[in-house]
């Protein structure tokens, strides 16, 4: 088998975590999606540095997986805040961006 | 003695600074500050009169530059004086009539709480007229030019609680600007055609250019000319100019600012001899102008404005004997000064009269005068035989000789000339008989006025009475001093040049003419108003009479087509502006905003919307670069 | 399977593998954003993490494959399911989209992007691989290789990122911590509070005159009608009470209606006019 | 390297706007001090630019230049010629009259909160845009110029709006809606002008490789710098309506009126007689300078515009009900005239014009100012609220008919000299134009003399009745103004010998010469 299907597996996780970003309107759900789309990228490093036969790929996944965990633990602190001062987990209900 | 030049003008300018400047402290003595700087000037006018007598005609001209105005590159306009015989003559009878009328003002404006201001005015009205006469340069005289102007538009409106005075003042200052037009237009032809605009380097190049630039100069001249003399089309303004305090009528509306104009033809007699065109529309203007004052002066109940009419009558006369070239310009002058004289003494009487009745006007409240202000009928009544043209006083002398020039100028237009002249003068006669009869003869006709004060007419006080004995004097032996031996033209013959022309007609023959026009005018006057007594009101009068009343209808034309299409017109243009130049600035920031507006829309803050954006960016970039690989 | 073969060949077991657990992944990923309760979401996301260990592993990253089962399935999905405990398990947020045309937009993008990056991939030229045979066995192992480079060439990086992790705890916690705004009340103020207050006596205990004696279950009041007073407050704020007097009285009613019918009619309604508080409640209720 | 005395003439009154700003806010008559103090510094160090400048030097005098952006060649230039010393003066003797008569115009009504400091701001601001505009005046360097252009708009534009002429017509809610309006179309139509010179200027170095104008002469003369004829015109156009946009000349001209008659009066004074004064000031340095050609080519449309502008803009003010609108709508005539001037392309014409600008200053700065006093009084600025003013306030009445008169150009005040220099110089070129010009004389005294009877004689209306007449401070402001005009209109030629040599500069740059008169032409 060709370690290229890793790729493809990557590429279809990245593309369903996107539009679970794009669908899902609880901020939870949509943080997953989120970590969802970096494990695809992950998975993708991973694979490009078996090919390449060297590790800094693995190197990058790690960091990123660093980064994931810093920013899930501040994601999720403001997600509870969020809920804490309105009584609602849904993006929609912070549609302040506008005038 | 050129030095002294500068002192003429800066006496009254000095009394005129600090009588405006000076407040109410000056209220006191101002009128005696200015009257005695007037008198001053009079003063260093006889010196520098005396001193020219003393050398020969051809080098009496003084010439004082003081410093250079407004140099650039071409264009160099001096500050600088010139005193020739012409404008000798004009700063003896401006500072002398000047400084009388000071002195009768001091008693007619005795009860106006701003009569200090009113001297100041007068003062810088004759600091004005003195530039005006000895300026060496045409730009320097349009300063004096505008700055009489100025002067009466201030006097003219001097009463301003008053509506009427202020209106009358706007106007003639407005009429005045139309033909102050024609002069700054007059001077850049001058400039561009000589490079110069100083009397002499005009006049004398006059011989290097065309007919048709020295027509078109011509003709400014005499657009500036009636503006400020009052001739037609641009007389409107003279009589209700006759809303100022009659001192200021005797001075500025009688003897001298209106006299202006001609001052200016006279003045500019070069250019006009090159262009005998515009010298023939300066004679037709003041023909016109003639018969037009005449036959207003003889509707107007206001003794005022008949006079003012008259004025404009005297004035055409004067224009017209300018017009025709050195045959009448020392006649012009001459008739100038001698109804300087007696214009400005009638106007005192008129004032004086005025004075008595308490401020009554219209001669139709008159009547029977003579009994109760002796003084003032006598002099008015030399005024009156100085104006006729009477054997032997002033009038007669300058009047016929301006008539016989008008002969003397030949061709047909010279008989038609002549004949207007002649039959202005029957007219004058009669319009000055019926103001004599109307005031001073018949019964007394007055009646309580508005507040039910009874006037009870008495004689004004010596400070009025004086100047008016001086004037009549000077209105009765003035012309014959002039005129024996021609001692008046000889004295400007250096300036205007003199050509006596061949009368078709004896000098006898003329006069005779003349003095019948004079007895007719009389006696209709007589078969009008002396012998039936005079109706208190105003009857109908005939279709002339209505038309002359109202000023020969010129106002009503100049408010329906002027003011009333001026009106029109801004009114217009503020919906123009408003709506179309401006509107297309609104409307292009309008059509922004709307459109701002709509993609506003796309903002709908949700952040998913914006995740779908980016999204779909994200996937256009990738489609892009794939695609750059493919190709 | 050892170290060398793993990392440089893909064998038939792999292959197997790869079908199978990539199914179970991508199914995993498409309940994670298409089920209702985000603890299922959850759930099924931990399960697809797994998945790409096992993956990490079958590509040679054994460590990476186990930093992703403790950090990411262990630690971090934990956190996700704490998260969901605080904001509450049960809140289901109905997949029915508000936005117009969010979900085709999101839908499109989701297929076109995927569809681009699976041809953009597929026309890569990434045919030759060479395994991490060599890499790994250089310093002796895959940890070993990893650490080599984290503290030599990647080592400053290393460093911010352990900076980074502070931040974000501190972050975390100033995030969370909720400033007092006003004075803790002592027992005796809150006490006083409670005297004064409407509610002399203890709150009621839930079930009190229902059928039902559940915590989120209000009790009624002797008219019957549920006093929410009788519900611990979490489950007020989180509106999880459930109404059950209408059910209740209507069982009341049904009764009344059966014992009518067995004794005589009038004598019924003496019954019930006499001696049912219940009815009484209903009747007025009817009249309301 | 010499005393930088232009950059010291330009940074007092900056250093005085920071120094007025930062007095605290209880100290309000402080602040006022300050300005003040700053304001007469700046006139003092001009003075001095003044007398160290000697007209028959060189072209820039008094000249620094430092790098400034090196990567583009933009550098720092200062240098001042005969037209820049003229404004420059300008500039710095009326900012004291400005800062004088609005003494009180900043007052706040109620003191909000301790920290609510308008009286700093107002007059902080006041010196700010001195500061700018001198810079600009002095600047030799295209982008250095470029950029005071454009940063003079935003201390006006909150002098503008936020100052608002207490003496409204209608509720205070409408008096601000209309006075943000103006603000605003002030900033924009600027903005838009200065957007599109900026893209010109950018042009001219893709084109001629330097900001600086000396450099670029320099370029163009030795003949190294040679710009295509479409070029050419399209950089002129892109510089000229910024530059007609401030002036304004017609049909660019509305945002004037509104400005002018939301803003207090002093402001409205900055407006018309100093900022608007840059762009005209501009078209003569930079159109004519740069673009010689394009320039020559544009003449005839621009004479045009300036005329429509002369007669358009004195019907508007005949047609005004609003004092300060009917004074605004006068500056549009009187500008017509500046430009007609500049484009008639003669010496006559162009000295005139700068002269046009001094005068036009001050005497627009005593009618303004006098009129502000009136409408203090009164609390309206609508004419017909006024009548018979000159019995009750006869020095008020005076000052304002002088100023009026000034503005109509009566010889023996300083506008006459400029006015009839411009006619001239337009009639020797092109004769048709000096005389529909001329017909500009009438209708500015219609519209003086018509304001001067309906506010000032007649019977004394009931509101003016216990009008108080001018005061000490008011008398400091209008006094001086009033001599100056009385002055430059008996001896203008300080001024005229260094305005000329600059002119013949000028004249050199489109090389074109005084046609000859007539007469001589013939010998």
């Amino acid at each position: 088998m060709n370690p290229v299907n890793y790729l493809y597996l990557a590429a279809l996780l990245f593309a369903i975590g996107a539009s679970g970003v794009l669908i899902r309107r609880n901020v939870i759900v949509l943080f997953m999606c989120v970590e969802l789309m970096l494990n695809a990228c992950n998975l993708a490093l991973v694979t490009f540095s078996r090919m390449h036969g060297n590790l800094d790929g693995q190197i990058v996944a790690f960091f990123v997986m660093v980064v994931a965990a810093a920013e899930v633990v501040v994601g999720l602190a403001i997600i509870v805040s969020l809920f804490r001062s309105r009584h609602s987990a849904s993006v929609d209900d912070a549609s302040l961006m506008k005038l | 003695m050129e030095n002294l030049i500068a002192l003429l003008v800066a006496a009254p300018l000095l009394g005129a600074a600090v009588l405006l400047c000076g407040g109410r402290r000056l209220d006191k003595t101002g009128h005696w500050l200015g009257t005695v700087l007037a008198a001053a000037s009079f003063v260093i006018g006889v010196v520098l009169f005396a001193d020219m007598l003393g050398k020969g005609a051809e080098d009496r001209a003084l010439h004082q530059h003081l410093f250079s105005w407004i140099p650039v590159e071409g264009f160099q306009a001096d500050i600088a004086f010139q005193l020739d015989q012409l404008s000798m003559t004009f700063v003896l009878l401006i500072t002398g009539v000047g400084t009388l009328i000071h002195i009768y003002s001091i008693g007619y404006m005795e009860h106006d709480e701003r009569r200090r201001r009113f001297f100041g005015y007068l003062n810088l009205f004759l600091a004005a007229m003195l530039i005006l006469v000895i300026a060496d340069n045409y730009l320097l005289l349009y300063v004096g030019w505008e700055g009489v102007g100025l002067a009466s538009y201030l006097l003219i409106g001097f009463w301003q609680h008053k509506p009427s005075a202020a209106t009358a003042a706007k106007k003639a200052f407005l009429v005045n600007r139309v033909g102050d037009v024609g002069l700054s237009i007059a001077i850049m032809l001058m400039f561009t055609t000589f490079g110069t605009f100083a009397f002499g380097p005009v006049l004398e190049a006059t011989g290097d250019t065309s007919e048709g630039k020295l027509t078109a100069i011509g003709l400014m001249l005499l657009l500036a000319a009636c503006g400020k003399s009052a001739q037609v089309p641009l007389q409107s303004w003279l009589g209700d100019a006759m809303e100022g305090p009659t001192p200021v009528s005797a001075l500025i509306h009688a003897a001298t600012m209106v006299t202006a104009g001609v001052y200016l033809i006279v003045r500019s007699g070069a250019i006009f001899n090159g262009a005998p065109d515009a010298q023939l529309v300066v004679a037709i203007v003041g023909a016109v102008t003639l018969i037009f004052g005449a036959i207003v002066g003889c509707a107007k109940d206001d003794i005022k404005k008949a006079l003012a009419g008259s004025t404009m009558s005297q004035i055409g006369y004067m224009i017209l004997a300018a017009g025709l070239g050195p045959i009448g310009y020392a006649f012009a002058i001459m008739h100038l000064v001698t109804h300087g004289f007696f214009k400005a003494g009638l106007f005192l009487g008129a004032g004086s009269v005025m004075h008595g009745m308490n401020d009554e006007v219209d001669m139709r409240k008159y009547g029977g005068l003579r009994k109760y202000m002796p003084v003032t009928f006598i002099t008015f009544g030399l005024g009156y035989l100085a104006i006729i043209g009477f054997p032997g006083l002033s009038g007669f002398f300058s009047k016929d000789k301006i008539i016989e020039a008008a002969f003397a100028k030949g061709g047909t237009e010279g008989w038609i000339f002549g004949s207007v002249a002649l039959l202005g003068a029957a007219i004058t006669a009669f319009y000055m008989t019926r103001v004599m009869l109307m005031t001073f003869f018949g019964e007394k006709r007055w009646q309580p006025d508005a507040e039910g004060r009874e006037p009870h007419p008495h004689e004004s006080p010596k400070s009025m009475t004086v100047p008016m004995i001086v004037l009549a004097v000077g209105s009765v032996f003035a012309g014959g001093f002039f005129a024996i031996g021609d001692r008046f033209v000889n004295w400007l013959e250096p300036v205007t040049g003199y050509d006596h022309g061949h009368s078709p007609l004896s000098v006898a023959t003329v006069t005779g003419a003349t003095v019948v026009a004079l007895v007719i005018g009389v006696a209709v006057a007589w078969g009008m108003y002396g012998r039936k007594p005079v109706p208190a009101v105003a009857p109908r009068g005939s279709l002339l009479t209505r038309a002359a009343r109202r000023d020969l209808l010129q106002d009503d034309f100049n408010h329906v087509v002027l003011v009333r299409g001026g009106e029109h017109l801004t009114r217009s243009l503020v919906y123009v502006d408003h709506s179309l130049v401006d509107g297309v600035v609104n409307g292009t920031a309008a059509s922004v905003g709307g459109l701002s507006g709509r993609l506003r829309k796309l903002q709908n803050g949700y952040a998913r919307s914006y995740a779908v954006s980016m999204f779909g960016g994200a996937a256009v970039v990738i489609a892009a670069t794939l695609l750059m690989r493919a190709v | 399977m050892n170290v060398i073969a793993a990392a440089a060949t893909t064998s038939t077991g792999e292959a197997v593998q790869f079908w199978i657990l990539g199914t179970v992944a991508v199914i995993g990923a498409f309940s994670t954003i298409l089920l209702k309760k985000s603890v299922h979401s959850a759930l099924s996301l931990a399960g697809t993490m797994v998945v790409l260990a096992v993956f990490y592993l079958a590509n040679g990253a054994y460590f990476l494959g186990i930093v992703q089962i403790i950090v990411y399935t262990g630690a971090i999905m934990m956190l996700f399911l704490f998260v969901v405990m605080l904001v509450g398990v049960t809140a289901a947020d109905s997949l029915k989209e508000t936005l117009k045309g969010q979900r085709w937009l999101a839908v499109g993008c989701g297929l076109g992007f995927g569809i681009l990056l699976i041809g953009g991939i597929g026309n890569a030229s990434l045919s030759s691989f060479n395994g991490l045979g060599a890499a790994n066995a250089l310093h002796g192992g895959n940890v070993e290789g990893l650490a080599n480079l984290i503290f030599t060439k990647y080592v400053f990086a290393f460093e911010i990122t352990g900076a980074l992790l502070i931040t974000a705890t501190v972050g975390a916690m100033v995030l969370t911590h909720r400033e007092r705004t006003e004075r803790a009340k002592t027992q005796r103020e809150m006490s006083e509070e409670r005297v004064r207050g409407k509610h002399l006596p203890p709150l009621p205990a839930p079930g009190v005159y229902a059928r039902h004696n559940a915590v989120d279950i209000a009790g009624l009041l002797p008219d019957g009608t549920p006093s929410d007073l009788t519900v611990m407050k979490t489950l007020r704020d989180r509106g999880q009470i459930r109404d059950v007097s209408q059910e209740a009285l209507a069982d009341l009613k049904a009764l009344e209606q059966r014992s009518g019918e067995r004794l005589g009619r009038e004598d019924a309604d003496a019954v019930a006019r006499g001696a049912n508080p219940a009815s009484a409640a209903e009747n007025s209720e009817a009249a309301k | 390297m010499s005393f930088p005395l232009l950059t010291a003439t330009a940074a007092l009154p900056a250093i005085g706007a920071i120094a007025t700003a930062a007095v605290p806010a209880a100290q309000r008559t402080v602040a006022k001090w300050v300005a003040l103090f700053f304001s007469l510094g700046t006139l003092v160090l001009a003075g001095v630019v003044f007398a160290r400048f000697e007209p028959g030097g060189d072209r820039y005098q008094l000249t620094e230049s430092k790098a400034w952006i090196a990567d583009f060649g933009v550098r720092y230039e200062l240098g001042v010629d005969g037209i820049g010393v003229a404004l420059l003066g300008l500039t710095a003797l009326l900012i004291p009259f400005v800062i004088v008569a609005g003494w009180h115009d900043a007052d706040p009504l109620e003191t909000k909160s301790s920290r609510w400091r308008p009286t700093q701001g107002f007059f902080a601001l006041i010196l700010m845009v001195e500061a700018m505009v001198i810079l600009s005046f002095l600047a030799t360097d295209v982008f250095l110029f470029y950029i005071l252009f454009e940063a003079m708009l935003i201390p006006m534009y909150f002098l503008i709006g936020g100052f608002g002429d207490r003496a409204h017509a209608g509720s205070d809610e409408n008096a601000a809606k209309q006075r943000s309006y103006a603000a605003v179309k002030f900033l924009l139509y600027n903005l838009a002008g200065g957007l599109i010179m900026l893209a010109a200027v950018i042009g001219l170095y893709v084109v001629a490789g330097s900001f600086s104008l000396s450099e670029i002469a320099a370029a163009r003369a030795d003949g190294t710098l040679e710009m295509a004829t479409s070029t050419e015109r399209w950089l002129f156009l892109g510089f000229f309506l910024a530059f007609a946009i401030k002036a304004p000349l017609w049909p660019l001209h509305t945002w004037l009126p509104n400005a002018m008659g939301e803003a207090t009066a002093p402001v409205a004074v900055l407006i018309t007689a100093i900022v608007d004064k840059v762009g005209t000031f501009a078209m003569l340095r930079f159109c004519l300078g740069l673009f010689p050609e394009a320039s020559k080519w544009a003449t005839p449309v621009v004479i045009a515009l300036a005329l429509v502008s002369i007669v358009y803009g004195a019907l508007l003010a005949v047609g005004q009900r609003d004092i300060k609108r009917l004074i605004a709508y006068a500056s549009i005539s009187h500008f017509g005239f500046i430009i007609l001037g500049i484009f008639a392309m003669t010496s006559q014409g162009q000295s005139g014009a700068t002269l046009y600008m001094v005068n036009h200053g001050i005497s627009t700065a005593a009618l303004l100012l006098v009129a502000g006093f009136l409408i203090t009084r009164r609390g309206s600025r609508l004419i017909a609220d006024y009548g018979g003013v000159q019995k009750v306030a006869p020095v008020l009445a005076g000052t304002f008919l002088i100023g009026g008169l000034a503005t109509l150009s009566l010889p023996g005040l300083a506008p006459f000299v400029s006015e009839f220099l411009v006619l001239v110089g337009t009639f020797s070129a092109y004769p048709v134009a000096g005389i529909i010009a001329t017909s500009g004389i009438v209708l500015a005294a219609i519209y003086v003399l018509v304001l001067y009877q309906r506010t000032m004689t007649g019977p004394v209306a009931e509101s003016v009745r216990t009008m108080p007449d001018l005061k000490a401070r008011e008398l400091v402001v209008a006094v001086p103004l009033i001599a100056l005009l009385l002055l430059l209109g008996v001896f203008p030629k300080p001024l005229t010998e260094v305005v000329n040599p600059a002119v013949k500069h000028t004249m050199s740059d489109v090389q074109k010469k005084d046609p000859q008169p007539e007469v001589e032409a013939a010998k």
